[in-house]
Protein backbone atom coordinates (compact mmCIF):
# COMPACT_ATOMS: atom_id res chain seq x y z
CA UNK A 1 0.00 0.00 0.00
CA UNK A 2 2.89 2.37 0.08
CA UNK A 3 3.33 3.96 -3.43
CA UNK A 4 6.68 6.16 -4.11
CA UNK A 5 6.77 8.32 -6.91
CA UNK A 6 8.89 12.08 -5.85
CA UNK A 7 9.91 13.48 -9.07
CA UNK A 8 8.86 17.23 -9.31
CA UNK A 9 6.91 16.65 -6.27
CA UNK A 10 3.99 14.98 -8.42
CA UNK A 11 1.22 13.21 -6.19
CA UNK A 12 1.79 9.52 -5.93
CA UNK A 13 -0.49 7.13 -8.09
CA UNK A 14 -3.85 6.42 -7.30
CA UNK A 15 -4.66 2.53 -7.60
CA UNK A 16 -8.36 1.16 -8.22
CA UNK A 17 -9.15 -2.69 -8.49
CA UNK A 18 -12.31 -4.13 -8.87
CA UNK A 19 -13.57 -7.16 -9.61
CA UNK A 20 -13.98 -9.10 -13.26
CA UNK A 21 -17.52 -8.58 -13.35
CA UNK A 22 -19.68 -6.81 -15.73
CA UNK A 23 -20.94 -2.91 -14.45
CA UNK A 24 -18.04 -2.50 -12.58
CA UNK A 25 -15.92 -0.75 -15.24
CA UNK A 26 -18.02 2.27 -13.85
CA UNK A 27 -16.29 2.16 -10.59
CA UNK A 28 -13.36 2.60 -12.51
CA UNK A 29 -14.64 4.90 -15.02
CA UNK A 30 -15.83 7.95 -12.26
CA UNK A 31 -12.50 7.02 -10.40
CA UNK A 32 -10.53 8.19 -13.57
CA UNK A 33 -12.77 11.30 -14.47
CA UNK A 34 -12.72 12.51 -10.84
CA UNK A 35 -8.54 12.05 -10.92
CA UNK A 36 -8.58 13.63 -14.50
CA UNK A 37 -10.85 16.59 -13.14
CA UNK A 38 -8.19 17.02 -10.19
CA UNK A 39 -5.36 16.84 -12.71
CA UNK A 40 -6.92 19.30 -14.69
CA UNK A 41 -8.70 17.96 -18.12
CA UNK A 42 -11.57 19.23 -19.59
CA UNK A 43 -14.70 18.04 -18.59
CA UNK A 44 -15.01 16.87 -22.73
CA UNK A 45 -12.13 15.50 -22.50
CA UNK A 46 -12.80 13.13 -18.91
CA UNK A 47 -15.99 12.09 -21.07
CA UNK A 48 -13.36 10.80 -23.98
CA UNK A 49 -11.36 9.04 -20.88
CA UNK A 50 -14.59 7.47 -19.17
CA UNK A 51 -15.02 5.78 -22.49
CA UNK A 52 -11.93 4.75 -22.88
CA UNK A 53 -11.40 3.29 -19.60
CA UNK A 54 -14.95 1.45 -19.28
CA UNK A 55 -13.65 -0.39 -22.33
CA UNK A 56 -10.49 -0.96 -20.99
CA UNK A 57 -11.90 -2.54 -18.23
CA UNK A 58 -14.34 -4.63 -19.90
CA UNK A 59 -11.33 -6.45 -21.89
CA UNK A 60 -9.57 -6.46 -19.29
CA UNK A 61 -12.24 -8.38 -17.05
CA UNK A 62 -13.26 -10.02 -20.15
CA UNK A 63 -10.74 -11.35 -22.52
CA UNK A 64 -7.79 -10.68 -20.01
CA UNK A 65 -9.66 -11.99 -16.45
CA UNK A 66 -12.20 -14.49 -18.22
CA UNK A 67 -15.00 -12.77 -15.67
CA UNK A 68 -13.35 -14.49 -13.24
CA UNK A 69 -14.89 -12.17 -10.04
CA UNK A 70 -12.09 -12.45 -7.49
CA UNK A 71 -9.48 -11.84 -10.20
CA UNK A 72 -9.02 -7.86 -10.36
CA UNK A 73 -8.66 -5.37 -12.84
CA UNK A 74 -6.11 -2.79 -11.28
CA UNK A 75 -6.60 0.33 -12.64
CA UNK A 76 -3.39 3.09 -12.04
CA UNK A 77 -3.92 6.64 -11.80
CA UNK A 78 -0.41 9.01 -12.57
CA UNK A 79 0.66 11.96 -14.30
CA UNK A 80 3.85 11.60 -15.17
CA UNK A 81 5.18 15.31 -16.75
CA UNK A 82 2.57 16.83 -18.29
CA UNK A 83 0.42 13.66 -19.39
CA UNK A 84 -1.71 11.81 -17.39
CA UNK A 85 -1.03 7.81 -18.08
CA UNK A 86 -3.75 4.99 -16.78
CA UNK A 87 -2.32 1.36 -16.93
CA UNK A 88 -5.42 -1.13 -17.20
CA UNK A 89 -4.04 -4.68 -15.83
CA UNK A 90 -5.26 -7.62 -16.17
CA UNK A 91 -3.99 -11.23 -15.48
CA UNK A 92 -4.48 -12.43 -19.42
CA UNK A 93 -1.88 -13.22 -22.19
CA UNK A 94 -2.40 -10.22 -24.18
CA UNK A 95 -3.11 -10.01 -27.64
CA UNK A 96 -1.78 -9.87 -31.52
CA UNK A 97 -1.79 -6.17 -32.36
CA UNK A 98 -3.18 -4.93 -34.51
CA UNK A 99 -6.55 -6.07 -34.69
CA UNK A 100 -8.69 -5.79 -38.10
CA UNK A 101 -10.39 -2.29 -38.25
CA UNK A 102 -14.51 -2.91 -37.74
CA UNK A 103 -16.34 -2.21 -40.62
CA UNK A 104 -20.02 -0.81 -39.86
CA UNK A 105 -21.19 -2.10 -42.91
CA UNK A 106 -20.02 -5.67 -42.36
CA UNK A 107 -21.01 -5.39 -38.94
CA UNK A 108 -25.03 -4.58 -40.48
CA UNK A 109 -24.88 -7.33 -43.34
CA UNK A 110 -23.74 -9.79 -41.16
CA UNK A 111 -20.38 -10.55 -42.75
CA UNK A 112 -18.48 -9.83 -39.21
CA UNK A 113 -19.91 -10.07 -35.57
CA UNK A 114 -21.45 -7.18 -33.93
CA UNK A 115 -19.28 -6.50 -31.39
CA UNK A 116 -15.79 -5.18 -31.76
CA UNK A 117 -15.73 -1.24 -31.13
CA UNK A 118 -13.83 -1.27 -27.95
CA UNK A 119 -10.10 -0.86 -29.45
CA UNK A 120 -11.50 1.42 -32.32
CA UNK A 121 -13.11 3.52 -29.54
CA UNK A 122 -10.31 3.47 -26.95
CA UNK A 123 -7.25 4.57 -29.43
CA UNK A 124 -9.65 7.52 -30.80
CA UNK A 125 -10.53 8.93 -27.88
CA UNK A 126 -7.06 9.04 -25.82
CA UNK A 127 -3.87 10.56 -27.35
CA UNK A 128 -1.90 7.39 -27.08
CA UNK A 129 -2.53 3.75 -26.49
CA UNK A 130 0.28 1.16 -25.60
CA UNK A 131 -0.42 -3.08 -24.80
CA UNK A 132 2.69 -4.32 -23.29
CA UNK A 133 3.19 -7.55 -20.88
CA UNK A 134 5.22 -7.48 -17.40
CA UNK A 135 7.42 -9.60 -16.12
CA UNK A 136 5.10 -10.65 -13.30
CA UNK A 137 2.83 -12.24 -16.59
CA UNK A 138 0.42 -9.70 -16.41
CA UNK A 139 -1.17 -7.38 -19.13
CA UNK A 140 -1.02 -3.81 -18.91
CA UNK A 141 -3.26 -1.49 -21.49
CA UNK A 142 -1.79 1.97 -21.13
CA UNK A 143 -3.45 4.81 -22.26
CA UNK A 144 -2.25 8.80 -22.29
CA UNK A 145 -3.86 12.12 -22.10
CA UNK A 146 -2.08 14.69 -22.85
CA UNK A 147 -2.18 18.00 -19.86
CA UNK B 1 -27.94 -5.37 -10.65
CA UNK B 2 -30.06 -5.46 -14.32
CA UNK B 3 -30.27 -1.55 -14.20
CA UNK B 4 -31.58 -1.09 -17.58
CA UNK B 5 -35.17 -1.19 -19.04
CA UNK B 6 -37.22 -0.52 -22.10
CA UNK B 7 -40.08 1.80 -22.62
CA UNK B 8 -41.91 0.97 -25.38
CA UNK B 9 -44.74 3.23 -27.03
CA UNK B 10 -46.92 1.96 -30.07
CA UNK B 11 -49.08 4.79 -31.76
CA UNK B 12 -49.97 3.01 -35.42
CA UNK B 13 -47.27 3.00 -37.29
CA UNK B 14 -44.73 4.21 -35.12
CA UNK B 15 -43.11 2.96 -31.79
CA UNK B 16 -40.92 4.95 -29.69
CA UNK B 17 -38.40 2.84 -28.03
CA UNK B 18 -37.19 4.78 -24.33
CA UNK B 19 -34.02 3.30 -23.59
CA UNK B 20 -33.97 3.45 -19.58
CA UNK B 21 -30.89 2.59 -17.57
CA UNK B 22 -27.52 1.52 -19.31
CA UNK B 23 -27.35 0.39 -22.31
CA UNK B 24 -24.49 -2.61 -22.51
CA UNK B 25 -24.40 -6.60 -23.28
CA UNK B 26 -26.39 -7.08 -20.71
CA UNK B 27 -29.62 -5.17 -22.35
CA UNK B 28 -29.46 -7.21 -25.22
CA UNK B 29 -32.67 -9.54 -24.31
CA UNK B 30 -34.41 -6.55 -23.23
CA UNK B 31 -34.11 -4.62 -26.16
CA UNK B 32 -34.65 -7.37 -28.61
CA UNK B 33 -38.18 -7.98 -27.12
CA UNK B 34 -39.08 -4.94 -27.39
CA UNK B 35 -38.33 -4.73 -30.59
CA UNK B 36 -40.25 -7.44 -31.98
CA UNK B 37 -43.14 -5.86 -30.27
CA UNK B 38 -42.42 -3.42 -32.92
CA UNK B 39 -43.05 -5.99 -35.37
CA UNK B 40 -46.01 -7.55 -34.27
CA UNK B 41 -47.59 -4.39 -34.31
CA UNK B 42 -46.56 -3.68 -37.36
CA UNK B 43 -44.57 -0.51 -36.30
CA UNK B 44 -43.13 1.35 -39.57
CA UNK B 45 -40.71 3.48 -38.23
CA UNK B 46 -38.81 3.61 -34.83
CA UNK B 47 -37.59 6.34 -32.53
CA UNK B 48 -34.74 5.32 -29.99
CA UNK B 49 -35.58 7.51 -27.18
CA UNK B 50 -31.51 8.18 -25.36
CA UNK B 51 -32.90 11.15 -22.86
CA UNK B 52 -33.00 8.31 -19.91
CA UNK B 53 -29.60 6.36 -20.88
CA UNK B 54 -26.75 6.72 -18.86
CA UNK B 55 -24.18 4.93 -19.86
CA UNK B 56 -23.74 3.51 -23.20
CA UNK B 57 -20.62 0.90 -23.82
CA UNK B 58 -19.26 -0.42 -27.34
CA UNK B 59 -21.02 -3.77 -26.58
CA UNK B 60 -24.47 -1.78 -26.04
CA UNK B 61 -23.35 0.04 -29.62
CA UNK B 62 -23.51 -3.58 -30.77
CA UNK B 63 -27.03 -4.10 -29.35
CA UNK B 64 -28.33 -1.44 -31.59
CA UNK B 65 -26.32 -3.00 -34.68
CA UNK B 66 -27.99 -6.37 -34.19
CA UNK B 67 -31.26 -4.12 -34.02
CA UNK B 68 -30.77 -1.71 -37.11
CA UNK B 69 -29.90 -5.11 -39.22
CA UNK B 70 -33.44 -6.38 -37.88
CA UNK B 71 -34.64 -3.09 -38.64
CA UNK B 72 -33.28 -2.89 -42.28
CA UNK B 73 -34.43 -6.33 -42.92
CA UNK B 74 -38.09 -5.64 -41.71
CA UNK B 75 -37.76 -2.34 -43.70
CA UNK B 76 -38.24 -0.29 -40.79
CA UNK B 77 -36.64 2.84 -40.52
CA UNK B 78 -34.67 3.99 -37.34
CA UNK B 79 -34.43 7.73 -35.57
CA UNK B 80 -32.79 8.58 -32.48
CA UNK B 81 -32.80 11.33 -30.13
CA UNK B 82 -31.83 12.60 -26.91
CA UNK B 83 -28.24 11.42 -27.10
CA UNK B 84 -25.69 13.54 -25.15
CA UNK B 85 -22.91 15.32 -27.44
CA UNK B 86 -20.66 13.00 -26.08
CA UNK B 87 -22.65 9.83 -27.24
CA UNK B 88 -23.24 11.61 -30.49
CA UNK B 89 -19.60 12.13 -31.11
CA UNK B 90 -19.44 8.62 -30.26
CA UNK B 91 -22.05 7.44 -32.80
CA UNK B 92 -20.42 9.00 -35.11
CA UNK B 93 -16.93 8.04 -34.66
CA UNK B 94 -18.79 4.14 -35.46
CA UNK B 95 -20.57 5.18 -38.21
CA UNK B 96 -24.06 4.82 -36.91
CA UNK B 97 -25.55 8.13 -37.42
CA UNK B 98 -25.27 7.52 -40.96
CA UNK B 99 -28.05 4.83 -40.75
CA UNK B 100 -29.90 6.49 -37.66
CA UNK B 101 -29.91 10.18 -38.06
CA UNK B 102 -30.08 11.93 -34.75
CA UNK B 103 -32.18 14.55 -33.47
CA UNK B 104 -32.37 17.15 -30.70
CA UNK B 105 -35.43 15.95 -29.01
CA UNK B 106 -38.68 13.99 -29.97
CA UNK B 107 -40.68 17.01 -30.78
CA UNK B 108 -37.99 17.55 -33.95
CA UNK B 109 -37.35 13.12 -34.67
CA UNK B 110 -41.30 13.62 -34.99
CA UNK B 111 -41.18 16.58 -37.52
CA UNK B 112 -38.71 14.54 -39.77
CA UNK B 113 -40.65 11.77 -39.69
CA UNK B 114 -43.56 14.03 -40.61
CA UNK B 115 -41.66 15.12 -43.58
CA UNK B 116 -40.42 12.13 -45.05
CA UNK B 117 -43.73 10.69 -44.78
CA UNK C 1 -4.23 -8.09 -6.31
CA UNK C 2 -6.30 -11.52 -5.95
CA UNK C 3 -9.15 -11.07 -3.90
CA UNK C 4 -11.64 -13.84 -2.74
CA UNK C 5 -15.32 -13.07 -1.18
CA UNK C 6 -17.56 -15.97 -2.14
CA UNK C 7 -21.17 -15.68 0.13
CA UNK C 8 -24.13 -14.81 -1.49
CA UNK C 9 -22.51 -14.49 -5.14
CA UNK C 10 -21.72 -11.08 -3.81
CA UNK C 11 -18.67 -9.34 -6.17
CA UNK C 12 -15.52 -9.14 -4.73
CA UNK C 13 -14.34 -6.13 -3.20
CA UNK C 14 -13.42 -2.92 -4.69
CA UNK C 15 -10.27 -0.94 -3.29
CA UNK C 16 -9.05 2.13 -4.16
CA UNK C 17 -5.98 3.43 -2.64
CA UNK C 18 -5.23 7.71 -2.56
CA UNK C 19 -2.05 9.27 -1.65
CA UNK C 20 -2.62 11.31 1.70
CA UNK C 21 -2.55 14.46 -0.32
CA UNK C 22 -5.41 17.42 0.18
CA UNK C 23 -7.63 16.98 -3.08
CA UNK C 24 -7.14 13.17 -3.61
CA UNK C 25 -10.30 12.71 -1.15
CA UNK C 26 -12.37 13.23 -3.91
CA UNK C 27 -11.35 10.51 -6.20
CA UNK C 28 -12.10 8.44 -2.91
CA UNK C 29 -15.50 9.64 -2.60
CA UNK C 30 -16.34 9.44 -6.30
CA UNK C 31 -15.67 6.14 -6.55
CA UNK C 32 -17.59 5.36 -3.16
CA UNK C 33 -20.50 7.17 -4.76
CA UNK C 34 -20.24 5.13 -7.68
CA UNK C 35 -20.14 1.99 -5.67
CA UNK C 36 -23.02 3.17 -3.87
CA UNK C 37 -25.03 3.73 -7.12
CA UNK C 38 -23.90 0.01 -8.41
CA UNK C 39 -25.14 -1.24 -5.42
CA UNK C 40 -28.45 0.45 -5.02
CA UNK C 41 -28.22 3.49 -3.03
CA UNK C 42 -30.54 6.61 -4.09
CA UNK C 43 -28.89 9.62 -4.70
CA UNK C 44 -29.27 11.58 -1.57
CA UNK C 45 -28.21 8.80 0.21
CA UNK C 46 -24.62 9.17 -1.80
CA UNK C 47 -24.45 12.27 -0.93
CA UNK C 48 -24.16 11.59 2.49
CA UNK C 49 -21.89 8.78 1.76
CA UNK C 50 -19.71 11.17 -0.22
CA UNK C 51 -19.44 14.01 2.63
CA UNK C 52 -18.61 10.73 4.92
CA UNK C 53 -16.32 9.11 2.96
CA UNK C 54 -14.20 12.42 1.84
CA UNK C 55 -13.99 13.50 5.95
CA UNK C 56 -13.33 9.71 6.69
CA UNK C 57 -10.49 10.27 4.41
CA UNK C 58 -9.09 13.79 5.15
CA UNK C 59 -8.70 12.15 8.81
CA UNK C 60 -6.69 9.12 8.06
CA UNK C 61 -4.51 11.39 5.58
CA UNK C 62 -4.16 14.23 8.69
CA UNK C 63 -4.15 12.66 11.60
CA UNK C 64 -3.65 8.85 10.21
CA UNK C 65 -0.89 9.09 8.04
CA UNK C 66 0.31 13.14 8.85
CA UNK C 67 -0.02 13.94 4.94
CA UNK C 68 2.83 11.98 3.89
CA UNK C 69 1.84 11.73 0.00
CA UNK C 70 3.95 8.42 -0.16
CA UNK C 71 1.65 6.71 2.86
CA UNK C 72 -1.71 5.67 1.13
CA UNK C 73 -5.19 5.80 2.08
CA UNK C 74 -7.00 2.89 1.19
CA UNK C 75 -10.59 2.50 0.79
CA UNK C 76 -12.18 -0.94 0.49
CA UNK C 77 -15.84 -0.78 -0.60
CA UNK C 78 -18.36 -4.54 -0.29
CA UNK C 79 -21.72 -5.54 0.31
CA UNK C 80 -22.02 -7.43 3.34
CA UNK C 81 -25.40 -9.17 3.11
CA UNK C 82 -27.40 -5.77 2.55
CA UNK C 83 -25.60 -3.15 4.12
CA UNK C 84 -22.55 -1.76 2.34
CA UNK C 85 -19.47 -1.58 4.30
CA UNK C 86 -16.88 0.91 3.69
CA UNK C 87 -13.28 0.44 5.30
CA UNK C 88 -10.79 3.41 5.51
CA UNK C 89 -7.18 2.58 6.14
CA UNK C 90 -4.60 4.54 7.73
CA UNK C 91 -0.75 3.70 9.02
CA UNK C 92 -1.47 5.91 12.22
CA UNK C 93 -2.61 4.90 15.62
CA UNK C 94 -5.96 5.89 15.93
CA UNK C 95 -7.10 8.02 18.58
CA UNK C 96 -9.55 7.62 22.17
CA UNK C 97 -13.26 7.92 21.93
CA UNK C 98 -15.78 9.59 22.32
CA UNK C 99 -14.18 12.58 20.70
CA UNK C 100 -15.88 15.83 22.53
CA UNK C 101 -19.03 16.54 20.67
CA UNK C 102 -18.21 20.05 19.11
CA UNK C 103 -20.80 23.19 19.98
CA UNK C 104 -21.16 25.96 17.48
CA UNK C 105 -21.68 28.35 19.98
CA UNK C 106 -18.10 27.97 21.44
CA UNK C 107 -16.51 27.72 17.91
CA UNK C 108 -18.22 31.35 17.19
CA UNK C 109 -16.74 32.60 20.20
CA UNK C 110 -13.34 31.41 20.27
CA UNK C 111 -13.63 29.11 23.30
CA UNK C 112 -13.12 25.94 20.87
CA UNK C 113 -11.25 25.89 17.42
CA UNK C 114 -13.24 26.30 14.29
CA UNK C 115 -11.90 22.52 13.50
CA UNK C 116 -13.56 19.89 14.41
CA UNK C 117 -16.89 18.47 12.77
CA UNK C 118 -15.61 15.61 10.67
CA UNK C 119 -16.39 12.97 13.05
CA UNK C 120 -19.96 14.73 13.77
CA UNK C 121 -20.96 14.84 10.28
CA UNK C 122 -19.45 11.14 9.63
CA UNK C 123 -21.54 9.92 12.77
CA UNK C 124 -24.65 11.29 11.54
CA UNK C 125 -24.56 10.45 7.81
CA UNK C 126 -24.11 6.71 7.99
CA UNK C 127 -25.44 3.98 9.74
CA UNK C 128 -23.15 2.80 11.44
CA UNK C 129 -19.21 3.78 12.49
CA UNK C 130 -16.64 2.07 13.94
CA UNK C 131 -12.83 2.20 14.85
CA UNK C 132 -10.25 -0.55 15.00
CA UNK C 133 -6.94 -1.06 15.00
CA UNK C 134 -5.49 -4.15 13.11
CA UNK C 135 -2.99 -6.57 14.01
CA UNK C 136 -0.74 -5.13 11.22
CA UNK C 137 -1.05 -1.83 13.00
CA UNK C 138 -3.07 0.25 10.62
CA UNK C 139 -5.97 2.00 11.68
CA UNK C 140 -9.52 1.60 10.54
CA UNK C 141 -12.79 3.71 10.10
CA UNK C 142 -15.47 1.33 9.16
CA UNK C 143 -18.67 3.28 7.81
CA UNK C 144 -21.60 0.83 7.38
CA UNK C 145 -24.94 2.28 5.11
CA UNK C 146 -27.92 -0.79 5.15
CA UNK C 147 -29.23 -1.03 1.47
CA UNK D 1 -4.51 22.01 -7.72
CA UNK D 2 -5.85 25.37 -6.05
CA UNK D 3 -9.22 25.27 -7.46
CA UNK D 4 -11.44 27.86 -5.36
CA UNK D 5 -10.96 31.54 -5.98
CA UNK D 6 -13.64 34.22 -4.29
CA UNK D 7 -15.71 36.54 -6.85
CA UNK D 8 -16.41 39.90 -4.80
CA UNK D 9 -19.24 42.44 -5.48
CA UNK D 10 -19.39 45.83 -3.84
CA UNK D 11 -22.59 48.05 -3.86
CA UNK D 12 -22.66 50.23 -0.98
CA UNK D 13 -23.34 48.48 2.21
CA UNK D 14 -24.11 45.21 0.36
CA UNK D 15 -21.02 42.98 -0.29
CA UNK D 16 -21.46 39.36 -2.51
CA UNK D 17 -19.04 36.98 -1.88
CA UNK D 18 -19.61 34.15 -4.68
CA UNK D 19 -17.40 30.95 -3.91
CA UNK D 20 -16.53 29.43 -6.83
CA UNK D 21 -14.99 25.60 -6.62
CA UNK D 22 -14.14 23.72 -3.74
CA UNK D 23 -14.58 25.16 -0.34
CA UNK D 24 -11.87 23.28 1.84
CA UNK D 25 -8.97 24.57 4.45
CA UNK D 26 -7.29 25.69 1.35
CA UNK D 27 -9.87 28.34 0.83
CA UNK D 28 -8.99 29.57 3.47
CA UNK D 29 -6.56 32.88 2.88
CA UNK D 30 -8.77 33.99 -0.30
CA UNK D 31 -11.85 33.67 1.86
CA UNK D 32 -10.32 36.04 4.39
CA UNK D 33 -8.84 38.21 2.00
CA UNK D 34 -12.37 38.89 0.38
CA UNK D 35 -13.48 39.36 3.56
CA UNK D 36 -11.11 41.85 4.59
CA UNK D 37 -12.36 44.23 1.74
CA UNK D 38 -15.66 43.73 2.61
CA UNK D 39 -14.70 45.73 6.14
CA UNK D 40 -12.69 48.29 3.92
CA UNK D 41 -15.56 49.21 1.88
CA UNK D 42 -17.83 49.17 5.14
CA UNK D 43 -20.13 46.82 3.88
CA UNK D 44 -23.05 46.35 6.81
CA UNK D 45 -24.86 42.96 4.62
CA UNK D 46 -22.67 39.95 3.10
CA UNK D 47 -24.30 37.39 1.01
CA UNK D 48 -22.57 34.61 0.59
CA UNK D 49 -23.32 32.96 -3.08
CA UNK D 50 -22.59 29.14 -3.03
CA UNK D 51 -24.40 28.47 -6.79
CA UNK D 52 -20.82 27.59 -7.87
CA UNK D 53 -19.69 25.70 -5.00
CA UNK D 54 -18.98 22.26 -5.98
CA UNK D 55 -17.69 20.38 -3.00
CA UNK D 56 -17.60 21.75 0.86
CA UNK D 57 -15.49 19.62 3.44
CA UNK D 58 -16.10 20.07 7.15
CA UNK D 59 -12.69 22.40 7.17
CA UNK D 60 -14.34 24.33 4.65
CA UNK D 61 -17.60 24.88 7.26
CA UNK D 62 -14.67 25.74 9.44
CA UNK D 63 -13.55 28.34 7.52
CA UNK D 64 -16.97 29.88 7.76
CA UNK D 65 -17.02 30.18 11.33
CA UNK D 66 -13.92 31.98 10.92
CA UNK D 67 -15.80 34.34 8.88
CA UNK D 68 -19.16 33.97 11.31
CA UNK D 69 -17.01 35.63 13.78
CA UNK D 70 -15.24 38.43 12.16
CA UNK D 71 -18.34 39.44 11.02
CA UNK D 72 -20.43 39.22 14.14
CA UNK D 73 -17.41 41.20 16.06
CA UNK D 74 -17.57 44.14 12.77
CA UNK D 75 -21.35 44.23 13.32
CA UNK D 76 -22.30 42.62 9.85
CA UNK D 77 -24.64 40.29 8.99
CA UNK D 78 -23.83 36.65 6.79
CA UNK D 79 -27.06 35.32 4.57
CA UNK D 80 -26.80 32.76 1.68
CA UNK D 81 -28.03 31.41 -0.87
CA UNK D 82 -27.32 28.56 -3.93
CA UNK D 83 -26.49 25.68 -1.84
CA UNK D 84 -27.57 22.46 -3.01
CA UNK D 85 -30.18 20.30 -0.78
CA UNK D 86 -27.46 18.15 0.84
CA UNK D 87 -24.93 20.91 1.98
CA UNK D 88 -28.30 23.19 3.21
CA UNK D 89 -28.56 19.69 5.50
CA UNK D 90 -24.99 19.37 6.29
CA UNK D 91 -25.31 23.27 7.40
CA UNK D 92 -28.85 22.81 9.27
CA UNK D 93 -26.72 19.41 11.30
CA UNK D 94 -23.87 21.81 12.16
CA UNK D 95 -26.25 24.75 13.05
CA UNK D 96 -24.81 27.47 10.82
CA UNK D 97 -28.50 28.39 8.74
CA UNK D 98 -29.44 29.58 12.61
CA UNK D 99 -26.61 32.39 12.07
CA UNK D 100 -26.39 32.08 7.98
CA UNK D 101 -29.64 31.87 6.96
CA UNK D 102 -30.34 30.16 3.97
CA UNK D 103 -32.42 31.36 0.48
CA UNK D 104 -33.68 29.49 -2.51
CA UNK D 105 -31.47 32.32 -5.10
CA UNK D 106 -29.96 35.63 -5.47
CA UNK D 107 -33.61 37.53 -5.76
CA UNK D 108 -35.24 36.11 -2.51
CA UNK D 109 -32.09 36.79 -0.41
CA UNK D 110 -32.08 40.52 -1.60
CA UNK D 111 -35.56 40.51 -0.99
CA UNK D 112 -35.18 39.46 2.46
CA UNK D 113 -32.51 41.80 3.33
CA UNK D 114 -34.49 45.05 2.03
CA UNK D 115 -37.69 43.47 4.41
CA UNK D 116 -34.85 43.61 7.57
CA UNK D 117 -33.54 47.38 6.87
N1 LIG E 1 -6.93 -6.88 -22.27
C1 LIG E 1 -7.00 -7.74 -23.31
N2 LIG E 1 -6.52 -9.01 -23.19
C2 LIG E 1 -6.58 -9.88 -24.22
N3 LIG E 1 -7.12 -9.58 -25.41
C3 LIG E 1 -7.63 -8.34 -25.60
C4 LIG E 1 -7.59 -7.36 -24.57
N4 LIG E 1 -8.14 -6.22 -25.06
C5 LIG E 1 -8.51 -6.50 -26.32
N5 LIG E 1 -8.20 -7.77 -26.67
C6 LIG E 1 -8.40 -8.45 -27.99
O1 LIG E 1 -8.77 -7.48 -28.96
C7 LIG E 1 -10.02 -7.84 -29.55
C8 LIG E 1 -10.81 -6.59 -29.91
O2 LIG E 1 -11.26 -5.95 -28.73
P1 LIG E 1 -12.46 -4.92 -28.81
O3 LIG E 1 -12.21 -4.03 -29.97
O4 LIG E 1 -12.59 -4.26 -27.49
O5 LIG E 1 -13.74 -5.79 -29.19
P2 LIG E 1 -14.49 -6.96 -28.39
O6 LIG E 1 -14.03 -6.94 -26.96
O7 LIG E 1 -15.92 -6.60 -28.55
O8 LIG E 1 -14.11 -8.21 -29.10
C9 LIG E 1 -10.71 -8.73 -28.55
O9 LIG E 1 -11.66 -9.58 -29.14
C10 LIG E 1 -9.52 -9.46 -27.95
O10 LIG E 1 -9.16 -10.54 -28.78
N1 LIG F 1 -8.05 8.33 11.29
C1 LIG F 1 -7.74 8.97 12.42
N2 LIG F 1 -6.56 8.72 13.04
C2 LIG F 1 -6.23 9.36 14.19
N3 LIG F 1 -7.02 10.26 14.79
C3 LIG F 1 -8.21 10.55 14.24
C4 LIG F 1 -8.63 9.92 13.03
N4 LIG F 1 -9.87 10.39 12.73
C5 LIG F 1 -10.17 11.28 13.69
N5 LIG F 1 -9.19 11.38 14.62
C6 LIG F 1 -9.16 12.21 15.84
O1 LIG F 1 -10.46 12.73 16.07
C7 LIG F 1 -10.39 14.16 16.15
C8 LIG F 1 -11.66 14.78 15.59
O2 LIG F 1 -11.72 14.60 14.18
P1 LIG F 1 -12.67 15.52 13.34
O3 LIG F 1 -13.98 15.57 14.01
O4 LIG F 1 -12.67 14.99 11.95
O5 LIG F 1 -12.04 16.95 13.38
P2 LIG F 1 -10.65 17.55 12.90
O6 LIG F 1 -10.03 16.56 11.95
O7 LIG F 1 -11.04 18.84 12.27
O8 LIG F 1 -9.84 17.73 14.16
C9 LIG F 1 -9.15 14.55 15.40
O9 LIG F 1 -8.64 15.80 15.81
C10 LIG F 1 -8.22 13.39 15.73
O10 LIG F 1 -7.63 13.59 16.99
Amino acid sequence: MRIVDKQHDLPSPVSVVIPSRPGFEKVAMDAASSYGKLVGLSAERRDDLRTAVAEACINAMEHGNRFSDETGVELILRVRKTTLVIDIVDFGSGFRHPVKRPVLKKKISGEEPARGWGLFLIERLVDEVEFTRTKQKKHVTRLKMHL
Amino acid sequence: MQDFVVKLELDGTLAVMSMQGDLTNESKTRVINAYERTLSAKARHILLDFSHTEYINSAGMSVLITLLTRAQEADQDLRAFGLSPHFQKIFDMVGLLKYIPHFEDRASALASLEKDR
